[in-house]
This record gives structure tokens, C-alpha cells and sequence, in this order.
């Protein structure tokens, strides 16, 4: 991009300069098919979360025996479980809780990673400790991990946000560090160092900000990881307890009744599939436009 | 004259980019001699490298890049043949080395299978002849113990040895005409001068033709015998190198020449300037691609192109006004 | 120009840096590379003093570790007659705000996420200078002087090319106002065409700031048309030191002088006949006994093999260190 | 050499130190107190009393710590108060089944796995890239179960060619033993199958723009073994570096998968522990699932050795 001659109060140019390239990065946003199809799914998802109850006249809790195992109707629009409640209800309160907990676990991985990971790359006494502990829980998979760790929590839909938490947060830990190992090395970190920086403005001025893209697909992909272990523990009976609703353990009462109510298993398995499909492509699509540099290329 | 070993007319390299088709080679035309060292030089982003590769046809024709024009191999035009034979005459009849010794060999096969693998593609050979003439080709460029070096690994050896190892590996097969892209811009100063010297040499043994690509005057006025400046994609001087260095025509050549420091340059003389900087391939001027940095440019060289046209003999030079800048250039200094 | 009565402002003395390879093998113990070893050499205020080698001769070393960006292992750096390797870092950054660095890649010493404004406010931040707004001011003003607009402030890197970049790392350099400036390769980077543009610049600002310069390069050209005085190395040892034009005229080491004829000149016609060293650059894992040059001298001698040579003055400020001349 | 695998041998001992610390404070901070559980319901306050102190779980955490660390190394993990047998009984019983389905499971990913990948890195951008992105992609976003539920109701209920449950083990003839097991072994496979052709993908993208790529072909070397001898061989490491990161995540989906098909493995045993509070059988599986994981890695850091000549130089 050349630079075209300007020669006007810096404040203002500041303000163009701002307005420039927020729209710039508009435009690129509506030109990166992944990152738009993605957010679509989870606006959408999200729009269900927070508006669907109000819309839904049913009560996800409220049984009506009588209606029990009945195929999507006009009255029922995703057919009713095996109590009886209404499906499209259930899936409903059930998106909220997934995307609570996949966002929630996704953050505070995400913040607790980050931290370990600066920390472990710029002390380096400290970085065989951290990394070893961090080497130690990955041994142990997120899923089976996740069910041991509820197992000593007990079974509450907070307790699903710590223990994934646990389980997300090494990983997260071993993106920053990798990439705040190599920012380090960069020159303009030599340059800052030669200046006298104290350590402190050094990690959070220059090398954090610095590791905030790898960190963000990270946290995408830990969101949708999230998703799936949520869904798996509450299927397997150690996630959110019945009768909260979770995809997870809707799918797990239309396990048994697959052959008859085939719309208790394939509804909340769109919905899983979907929200997932919906972070990858987010995340995907979010590595591409993170990257000033890449854009330029 | 007989018909030169290699004629490229009006060649064109397109490359599909997101933001639509960029032209890094917009019409080059020069010929090869049976031979000759030709040097190719200009800055970076001037095509020369993109000229090279396009000779072997190294770019993927698939989805990113297409060419136009003409280059012929005594004759034959490599721009019509098919992979097949493209692939016959890639290693055989022109092969290239590249600019960075340590990215240019495959980490995880030995010397010796890599050069054996160029021998036995275009000659059938046993694998024992072949290990025994790779170990000959080693002790033709001057790799000390090359029965040692054939089954060490790329990271066993240094930048210099490294480079020895792609001549040996491009000189396989006695190609006609060997294509170096910027081979010695790596290295260090003693070490370019002894990979210099051994260029020379195999060429004058071999009677083999060089393409050598550099942005290092000095290099070309040590190793080639004639001269093409390019600029932005374009040609824009030719000529041999005497011509090129006693009496260069092209405002840029000129500039150049002046820019750099010499080894035996007045030291209190601010160096030469070319002002600007080089136009984005997207956005290429209308009329001379140099006109934006040339201090002599007027509304002509602004709306109209010049092209190449014949000084004298085979001095070529792209511009409008070469010869009133050199009168003017003339008076002033005498 | 180097004038003889020039006050000393910067005193380095037997500098070394060792870097402790671990033992891959277990008979290769620890192994030590003597990237610099025991260099010594002073900067004249006003002077640029050239230092020139090929890689791995621990030129870019030597100048890091005179801002500590690398701990040397030994020797002294005297400062207003101060040791400032001996300095806690609170009275080292004092020494920070004089001595500033000049770097070479100009794709990777700017903070991508930063504005190029921000970047250089940051040497005023950290020293304390001026007050928030008075900052902007200065940095508008030193981008200036190194010809960029005020406005490119709020730009980020990723907008420049690479000549601008550099231009923007002297400003950063610069705007704190240091007596020394140690500039690693600042043009090795470029093009020609910038590349005469920055050096011109930076002749400019050495005058205007009164500047005493250490410039590291490979390239020799470069080195003899920006320095006063010139430094040739070799596997971390000085080999030889003199004015400019003294060294390019008549180099007195065999090394100097191998290097000098190796660099192609942009003239025709001139065939000079051109000293060729044999073999490779020794590895600095095991380096030859005695002078470290001696397996690629064609002068070497017995005692060159057992003795280190000790640096000689031969004529005033000519030292080298060789034993044809002690 | 040698010094390589030992000092790779020697750096899995903190590792194993952390993964046992956890794995002993998983059982530690487990609600429940195993003595009563024995001791049931009549048991005096007094009595539970004397066999918590006579069982040492009033003694410090580290002593508790070393008393489980020995016997864990001889192999005894503790008793399942449900099962009533120790826990190392339990898993070893269970352990037939799970581990055929991953081991299937993982060739079956790497058999669609690596041609796929690989074809996408060649054809760069056709429409064929196009799509193996998106089937990683959805790959990628369905939970193994899910998609273990979707092909019993297509596979075996709608067309019925495989078995919906059960287990044969391989004494009772190899197709017995296979039909049961490939199904669960598709649902696992495929979806692990995703996650290596991207990385395969990308793994082969990135060295295919490499320079000695180029001169290769300058070499006139054939674009076939450009691709599968010239950039294979450099590919392989990051790819088999994820083939390895993702067995544990393999291990851990067998025992999700088995819960539908029900196959008597390790997942039914974790899935009864889980509704029977038997926390001791949990924690077995995890410290063994993880142990594997480790020394799976173990085997794959070994095989840089023989694939990267630089690597152990």
C-alpha cells in the first residue's frame, strides 16, 4: 500500500487511520468465507440460547406421560422424549448450558494457559517445572480425564467448566509458550531488551500480544473440543446432571429408544455436529485474518 | 551466426494471486550462446529469479502460474512440451542450482543417493556405476574424501560444500546449459571467490553455457561475458560486459553503478541515490516502469513505453532518451 | 575523518564470550566455543570504527555483548572510565540510553502489533524523558529527521518497506539522544538502490548527533566508504586493526589480505591475481592450535602452530596480531 | 546414539512422576470413605475408626503418597469394592476388547487418513482439496459416539449387515471376532481419520514449498516421487508425532464407543464405576491409559531416529 502525502494534524489522521482500518478488516472479514459461514451458525445458536425460551411454550422440566415418544408433529416440532417433554424445548435449554460450558472452559483455559505459558517461556528455571507438569496432564485424555475429575468434584454443571478447565488449560499452555519462545528470539524483542525494558513491559507489551493469535484459534478449537467432552461426559452420566437438559444427555435417553424415537438421537446430534462445525470454521477462519502480515502477502 | 543454444521472445509469466493476476515477467527476450556466460541482474522483485525457474518451467501450471511467449532449446520450444519430456530435459540438458545451499538438498537423504537419483533418471546405470561417478563428480568440484562425503547427510557438511555438492549434482549429466540462481549470494566472501573460480573453470572444461543470476555487479563484471539489467519485470539494458561497464546507456544501470560503494570509490562522496522506491507488481505505471525514479523523465517516458531497441552491435537499452542524457553527461563532465 | 588527539569515550579490553557446548558424545566432555576471545580495541568520540568478518567470526557477538545482550564471560568495557559489565542493571540502564543498537533484519525489528510510533516512544518511556505528550512531539520530530512523515506514527510495520523499516529502527535508536551507536548490518538487508540511501542518512545523522559509531558488516565495501577506522576478525580474534584507508591500501595480515582480493569488483578489465585460501573455515567446536589462521595461511610457519600470536602496534594505531610482524 | 534414547528414556521419568501425582490425588480428593463401604452399614464409629488407622489413611499425604507409589509399581491398584477383585484384575479382563478397537480403529484412520491427505496436498485447491476439507472439517465437529449411534442405526438396524452389540473374542474364528469389532472401529477410525489427513495435509503443503523441492524437479525427478519419496519422508515426522498425540485421545473414544455397542471393554467397566461410585477402577484406568500414552510417545520420539537423520546426530 503506498503512502499517500498527508500532511494534517496527527490527531486527526490517528482517527482516519482508525476508521481505516477497522473498515479494512470488515472487508476482509466478508471475504473470508470460513470465518463468515462460522459465525453465522454460532450467531444463530447463540440467538437460540437466549431468545429460545421465551419463544418455546413448553416447559423443558414439565412430563406429560400420555404425550411420551411422540414423532415430530405440528404441536410438538422435534417430537417429545421419553418423559414426554417436548424435544425442540429440551435442545433449547440444552444449547444453553453446552455453549456455557464450552465458552466458559474455553476462557478460563484460555486465560490460565496464557499465563503459564508467558511465565514458562521467559523464566526459564521455571519453564522445565511448568512443562513437565503440563506434559504430565496431557498423558491423561480430555475425555477420561474429564470423568475422573467429576468424579471427585460430584456431578454439578460448574464442576464440568473447573474440570475441563483442568484438562484444556495444559494444552492452551503449550500453544503460547512454543510461540512465545519464538517471539522472544525476534529482533524487536532483542531491541526492547537492549533499551533496558524491565521483564514486566517486555512479556506484557511485546511478547503477549504477540502470542494473542495462535492463542485465539486455541481457544476456538478448545470451545469446540469443550463441546464434544461436555456432550460425551453428560451422554456417559458423569456431565450435567438429569434433568437439566444437555445435548449430552438427551442423547443419552434416546440412546435405548434409538430404533423407535430415532429423533431424540438425530436432532441433538445435529445440533452438537453444527455448533461444532460452526467453532472450527470460526477458528479456521480466524487464523487467516489474525495475521496483518498475511493479509499484505 | 548459427542458431544461439537458448532464445527466449517475449516471454510471460503470469502468477494467479487473490487479488487477480499478477505479470512478474512482462516480455523478456535475450539468446544464449554455446558457452557463454550470461549474467542476469537487478534488484529484488525485478523477475530475474521468476525468469530462471520459468525456463525449466519449475512454477505449478495447474492453479498458479502461465506462461507466454517463447523459449527455445536449439530450436525446440520448451513452452509446448509435455511433463514427460520437460522432465527429460530438466537435469539432463539445462539443470540449475539455487541461491541457499542449506535449504537446497533434501535433509534426509545422503549426497550420494541425491546425486546418484539425477544420474539414474537420465542415464541407465547400475547403482555401483552410478555411486562411482557421483564420488567423481564430488572430486571434480573439489570436495575433499569424496568416498566419505557420498554417504553423509546435507547437515554434515558447511554452506560452501553444500553449494560444491549441487554443481557436482547439476553437472551429472553434462547439461549444455547450467541456469544459477544467485548461487553465491549465501556464502562468505573467501568461499564465493573459490566457488567463482571453479564456475569459471568447469565452464571453459565443459564448454557449457551459464545463466547467472545475481544483484552483485562485482560478480558479474568477475564471471560473465555479456550482460542483461532487468527492471521490474522488463529488460531494460544488454550488452557486453565491457560495453555494459565502460559505457552504460540506461538511466538505471547508471544509477546503480554509481550506488554502490567501490573498494577504490572516494570515500568522502555522499554515494549516488535512486530516489523512490520500486512500484508494486499490481500497480505498474502506464508508459517507462522507471520513469516514477528517473531524474531525466519527461511526459513521454510518463504516457509511452519505450521498448528495446539496438544501440549498436548488441548493445540493447530501453529508454527514450539514452542518448541525450549521455551527450548531456558527456559535456558536463568534460 | 579519524583526527590523532580524538578523546576515547569507550575502552573494551580483552573481551571474551564462550558459549558451553553440552556433549552430545560421551567422549566429547563439554565442549567450549570461543565465539569472541580475549578482543580488545577503542572507540574515538566521533569516529566510526568498521568491524569486518565473514560469519561465525563473532563480529555481531562482540557487539551484543557490549550491551550485555549477551553476558560475556570476561574482559572489561570501560565507559566514562567505568566497567560497565560490572554495573547492577538499574546503573546499567543509565549506560542504556547512551549506547543503543541498530539491527539488521529490517522485516523483524519492529513490533508487529505496535504502532511504528509507539515503537520508538518506548526508549522514551523506559529512560523517563519527557513527559506523554511531549513524547509524541519528539518521536513526530525524529521521524522527520530521518525522512518519514509524522503522520507514518500511527501506521504499523507490516505498511513500510524495508528501507523505510530501517529508517524507522535509527529513529528509535536515535531519539533518545545516545553518545554510541553500535549498528549491526543495518544495510545488509536491502537493496542496492536503498542501501546508498540509508548509508547516506546515517552518514547525516552520525554528523548532526555527534555520533561514535561501531559498524558491523561482511561486506567490506560497505565498511571502508562509512568508517573512519576499520577492524578485521577472524573465529573471535582481532586480527587486525587500522585507519581506512591504511588497511585498504596495504593490508598487512595474510588473512586481510585474502579477503580483500576475494571481493569482486565492479570493474572490468582490472584482472588482479587473487589469493584463494584453501579449505574451509576450521569449526569453532575445535579450533587449530596456535593462530587460529594458520591451516589456511600460505605463510604459516612452525611457531605459528604452537604460539598464539600477541597483537603488535607496527605503525601508529596499525596493530596486528601475526607472527611475521612480532 | 544411544546417549539420544537414553536421555529420551530419562526425560519420561518426571512425566511419569506428575502423572502419578495426579493420578494419586484424583483418588485422594475422591468423596467417600472406602472403610465403610467395606466395613457396611452395622459397622461401630470405633471400628471404621481402627481399620482407617490399622490401613494408614490417617498417616501425612506423602507417606499415603508412597504406600500407593509401591504398590502401583508391583501392580496393585487398589481394590474394586463393587467388582470385589483388585482393580488390576478388573482392566486386565476388560482390557481384550478396548484395545482391538483402537488398535483397528487407528489403522483404519491412517489407511484413509494418509492417501486422502496426502491427494489434497497434491491437487492443492481442486475441487478434491475442497472437499477433504470439508470432510475434515464435519469430521472434526461429530463426537465419536454420535457418529457410532448413526452408523448402528444405518449399518446394523436400517441395512443390517454388521452385528448392533456384542463380542466375540478372535479364539472363536478371525470374522466372528472382526464383524463385531468393525463397527465400532469405523466410528472411531473415521473420525480419527480427520484430524490426521489435516495434519498430513498440512504437514506435506508446507514441505512441498520447499527449496530442495525445487530442485528436485530441476532434477527432472518425476512428480510422483516428488511427492511420495522427496516430501513423504520429511512430511512423516509431524505427522507421526500427531498419530501419537491422538492414540491416547483413541484409547479414551474406545471406551466412549463401547457403551453403545456394548462390548464388555474398559469403557463398560468405567461406565459401571461411574453409576456404582467405584472411583478405585476409575482412577486404575486413568493411570494405565496414561502410562500407555507415554510410552506410546516414547516409541514414536524413537522413530524420529530412523526417519530424521539429524535427529540424534
Amino acid at each position: 500500500m503506498n503512502v499517500v502525502e498527508v500532511n494534517v494534524n496527527p490527531k486527526r489522521v490517528k482517527h482516519d487511520l482508525k476508521k481505516q482500518e477497522r473498515s479494512l478488516l470488515l472487508r476482509r472479514f466478508l471475504s473470508n468465507k470460513l470465518m463468515v459461514t462460522g459465525s453465522i451458525i454460532i450467531v444463530l445458536l447463540l440467538l437460540l440460547a437466549i431468545l429460545g425460551p421465551k419463544l418455546t411454550p413448553f416447559d423443558p422440566y414439565e412430563m406429560v406421560v400420555k404425550e411420551r415418544l411422540e414423532a415430530p408433529s405440528s404441536h410438538h416440532l422435534l417430537g417429545t422424549d421419553n418423559f414426554g417433554r417436548d424435544l425442540l424445548t429440551r435442545i433449547i435449554y440444552g444449547a444453553k448450558v453446552s455453549m456455557w460450558v464450552g465458552f466458559a472452559s474455553a476462557l478460563l483455559s484460555s486465560i490460565i494457559g496464557l499465563a503459564i505459558g508467558l511465565t514458562a517461556s521467559y523464566y526459564r528455571y521455571l519453564d522445565n517445572i511448568l512443562m513437565r507438569i503440563c506434559d504430565g496432564l496431557l498423558a491423561f485424555p480430555a475425555i477420561l480425564f474429564a470423568i475422573a475429575l467429576m468424579a471427585v468434584l460430584g456431578a454439578k454443571t460448574e464442576n464440568v467448566i473447573i474440570a475441563l478447565t483442568i484438562v484444556f488449560s495444559p494444552e492452551v499452555a503449550r500453544i503460547v509458550r512454543s510461540r512465545a519462545l519464538v517471539v522472544r528470539e525476534e529482533t524487536y524483542i532483542e531491541a526492547i531488551r537492549s533499551q533496558g525494558a524491565s521483564a514486566a513491559r517486555i512479556i506484557w507489551k511485546h511478547i503477549a500480544p504477540n502470542t494473542i493469535s495462535p492463542l485465539l484459534v486455541k481457544a476456538t478449537f478448545v470451545f469446540s473440543e469443550a463441546v464434544i467432552v461436555e456432550a460425551t461426559l453428560s451422554f456417559l452420566g458423569a456431565g450435567v446432571p438429569a434433568p437439566d437438559p444437555s445435548w449430552g444427555n438427551i442423547l443419552s435417553d434416546g440412546k435405548d429408544v434409538i430404533y423407535t424415537a430415532w429423533w431424540m438421537t438425530v436432532f441433538p446430534g445435529l445440533f452438537i455436529i453444527l455448533s461444532v462445525l460452526g467453532l472450527n470454521l470460526l477458528g479456521d477462519g480466524l487464523r487467516d485474518l489474525i495475521d496483518p502480515q498475511s493479509s499484505t502477502k | 551466426m548459427e542458431q544461439p543454444l537458448l532464445e527466449i521472445n517475449n516471454l510471460k509469466t503470469h502468477f494467479k494471486t487473490e487479488r487477480g493476476r499478477v505479470t512478474a515477467v512482462d516480455g523478456i527476450s535475450f539468446s544464449v550462446e554455446k558457452g557463454e556466460i550470461l549474467g542476469v541482474v537487478g534488484e529484488s522483485g525485478c523477475g530475474k529469479s521468476v525468469t530462471a525457474q520459468s525456463i525449466l518451467r519449475l512454477f505449478d501450471e495447474k492453479y498458479t502460474a502461465s506462461y507466454e511467449g517463447e523459449i527455445k532449446l536449439q530450436g525446440e520450444n520448451l513452452l509446448q512440451l509435455s511433463k514427460a519430456e520437460m522432465e527429460k530435459i530438466r537435469g539432463n540438458e539445462v539443470s540449475m542450482i539455487f541461491q541457499d545451499p542449506l535449504s537446497s538438498l533434501n535433509p534426509v537423504f545422503t549426497i550420494g543417493y541425491q546425486l546418484m537419483e539425477t544420474i539414474r533418471i537420465h542415464q541407465n546405470r547400475t547403482k555401483k556405476q552410478a555411486r562411482q561417478m557421483a564420488i567423481d563428480l564430488l572430486r571434480m568440484t573439489g570436495i575433499p574424501s569424496p568416498e566419505k562425503r557420498v554417504s553423509e547427510y546435507p547437515h554434515q557438511l558447511s554452506g560452501g560444500m553444500r553449494q560444491r555438492v549441487m554443481i557436482a549434482m547439476a553437472l551429472a549429466c553434462k547439461p549444455k546449459l547450467l541456469i544459477a540462481d544467485e548461487p553465491t549470494t549465501a556464502l562468505d566472501v573467501t568461499i564465493q571467490a573459490q566457488i567463482l573460480d571453479l564456475m569459471l573453470e568447469l565452464n571453459e572444461e565443459l564448454g557449457m553455457a551459464v545463466v547467472f543470476i545475481t544483484h552483485d555487479l562485482g560478480v558479474v563484471a568477475e564471471v560473465c561475458t555479456r550482460v542483461v539489467v532487468m527492471y521490474l519485470g522488463q529488460v531494460v539494458e544488454e550488452a557486453n560486459v565491457e560495453e555494459l561497464f565502460t559505457t552504460p546507456l540506461h538511466p538505471y544501470t547508471k544509477g546503480l553503478m554509481k550506488a554502490i560503494p567501490q573498494m577504490d570509490g572516494d570515500r568522502s562522496q555522499k554515494l549516488n541515490v535512486i530516489g523512490g522506491t520500486v512500484p508494486a507488481l499490481n500497480a505498474i505505471p502506464s508508459g517507462c516502469r522507471f520513469a516514477s525514479r528517473c531524474e531525466f523523465a519527461n511526459d513521454l517516458c510518463k504516457e509511452k513505453a519505450p521498448d528495446l531497441q539496438v544501440h549498436e552491435g548488441n548493445h540493447k537499452v530501453r529508454c527514450w532518451h539514452y542518448a541525450e542524457i549521455s551527450n548531456k553527461e558527456a559535456a558536463r563532465h568534460a | 575523518m579519524p583526527n590523532q588527539q580524538a578523546e576515547s569515550i569507550l575502552q573494551v579490553q580483552g573481551l571474551k564470550k564462550y558459549f558451553s557446548v553440552k556433549g552430545f558424545r560421551s567422549k566429547s566432555k563439554n565442549q567450549q566455543v570461543k565465539a569472541v576471545d580475549d578482543v580488545s580495541f577503542t572507540l574515538y568520540k566521533g569516529e566510526t570504527l568498521g568491524l569486518v568478518g565473514e560469519s561465525g567470526c563473532g563480529k555481531s557477538t562482540t557487539g551484543r555483548a557490549l550491551l550485555r545482550l549477551i553476558e560475556p564471560s570476561g574482559g572489561t568495557v570501560l565507559y566514562n572510565n567505568e566497567d560497565i559489565l560490572k554495573k547492577s542493571p538499574r546503573e546499567f540502564r543509565k549506560v542504556q540510553k547512551d549506547m543503543q543498537m541498530v539491527f539488521q533484519d529490517p522485516f523483524s525489528s519492529l513490533n508487529p502489533r505496535i504502532r511504528i510510533g509507539e515503537s520508538i516512544k518506548e526508549s522514551l518511556t523506559i529512560h523517563s524523558i519527557g513527559n506523554r505528550n511531549e513524547r509524541e512531539e519528539i518521536v513526530m520530530d525524529i521521524l522527520g529527521k530521518v525522512g518519514l512523515r509524522s503522520d507514518h506514527y500511527f501506521r504499523f510495520p507490516h505498511e513500510f518497506s524495508g528501507g523505510q523499516r530501517q529508517r524507522i529502527g535509527l529513529a528509535r535508536a536515535l531519539v533518545a539522544d545516545p553518545s554510541i551507536l553500535i549498528l549491526d548490518e543495518p544495510a545488509s538487508g536491502l537493496d542496492v538502490s536503498i542501501q546508498s540511501q540509508i548509508l547516506n542518512l546515517l552518514q547525516e545523522l552520525q554528523d548532526d548527533f555527534k555520533l561514535t559509531s561501531l559498524f558491523i558488516s561482511h561486506d567490506m565495501s560497505v565498511v571502508r566508504h562509512i568508517s573512519d577506522r576499520v577492524g578485521v576478525m577472524y573465529l573471535g580474534k582481532l586480527m587486525e586493526e587500522a585507519d581506512t584507508d591504511t588497511l585498504f591500501s596495504n593490508p598487512v595480515h595474510p588473512y586481510t589480505k585474502a579477503l580483500l582480493s576475494a571481493v569482486p569488483i565492479a570493474k572490468v578489465g582490472k584482472k588482479r591475481e587473487r589469493i584463494v585460501l584453501k579449505g574451509e573455515i576450521p569449526s569453532p567446536l575445535n579450533p587449530p592450535s596456535g593462530c587460529i589462521f594458520h591451516t589456511r595461511c600460505p605463510f604459516a610457519m612452525d611457531v605459528c602452530k604452537q604460539v598464539v600470536p600477541e597483537k603488535v602496534e607496527i605503525q601508529d594505531r596499525h596493530t596486528v596480531a601475526c607472527h611475521l610482524y612480532s | 546414539m544411544y546417549i539420544y534414547i537414553l536421555k529420551r528414556i530419562f526425560s519420561l521419568v518426571p512425566v511419569l512422576f506428575v502423572v502419578s501425582i495426579v493420578a494419586f490425588l484424583l483418588i485422594y480428593l475422591t468423596p467417600g470413605d472406602p472403610v465403610s463401604v467395606m466395613l457396611g452399614q452395622e459397622a461401630t464409629a470405633e471400628q471404621i475408626e481402627a481399620l482407617r488407622e490399622q490401613m494408614g489413611f490417617n498417616d501425612p499425604l506423602y507417606l499415603q503418597y508412597f504406600h500407593w507409589l509401591i504398590n502401583v509399581l508391583q501392580g496393585n491398584l487398589g481394590d474394586s469394592y463393587f467388582m470385589h477383585m483388585p482393580v488390576t484384575t478388573a482392566i486386565v479382563e476388560h482390557l481384550g476388547p478396548t484395545l482391538s478397537i483402537a488398535v483397528l480403529a487407528e489403522l483404519i484412520a491412517i489407511l484413509i487418513a494418509l492417501p486422502v491427505g496426502i491427494l489434497a496436498a497434491k491437487h492443492r485447491g481442486s475441487l478434491m482439496d475442497q472437499f477433504v476439507m470439508g470432510f475434515t472439517l464435519t469430521g472434526m465437529a461429530i463426537p465419536s459416539f454420535l457418529f457410532g449411534l448413526i452408523l448402528m442405526l444405518v449399518l446394523g438396524v436400517k441395512l443390517g449387515w454388521l452385528p448392533v452389540a456384542g463380542y466375540q473374542p478372535l479364539s472363536t474364528g478371525f470374522w466372528n471376532y472382526l464383524q463385531y469389532l468393525l463397527m465400532p472401529g469405523l466410528a472411531l477410525g473415521i473420525i480419527q481419520s480427520a484430524l490426521i489427513a489435516r495434519m498430513t495435509r498440512s504437514s506435506m503443503l508446507e514441505v512441498l514449498n520447499a527449496d530442495f523441492i525445487k530442485t528436485a524437479r530441476s532434477k527432472g525427478v518425476k512428480e510422483r516421487s516428488i511427492i511420495y519419496v522427496h516430501a513423504l519422508r520429511n512430511a512423516l515426522l509431524p505427522i507421526i508425532t500427531v498419530v501419537g498425540q491422538t492414540f491416547g485421545l483413541l484409547l479414551a473414544g474406545a471406551v466412549v464407543i463401547e457403551t453403545i455397542f456394548n462390548i464388555p471393554g474398559i469403557g463398560q467397566l468405567v461406565l459401571n464405576s461411574i453409576q456404582s461410585r467405584d472411583y478405585a477402577v476409575i482412577q486404575g484406568v486413568i493411570l494405565m491409559v496414561a502410562f500407555f500414552y507415554v510410552i506410546i510417545n516414547l516409541v514414536i520420539d524413537l522413530l524420529y531416529m530412523l526417519i530424521d537423520p539429524r535427529v540424534g546426530y
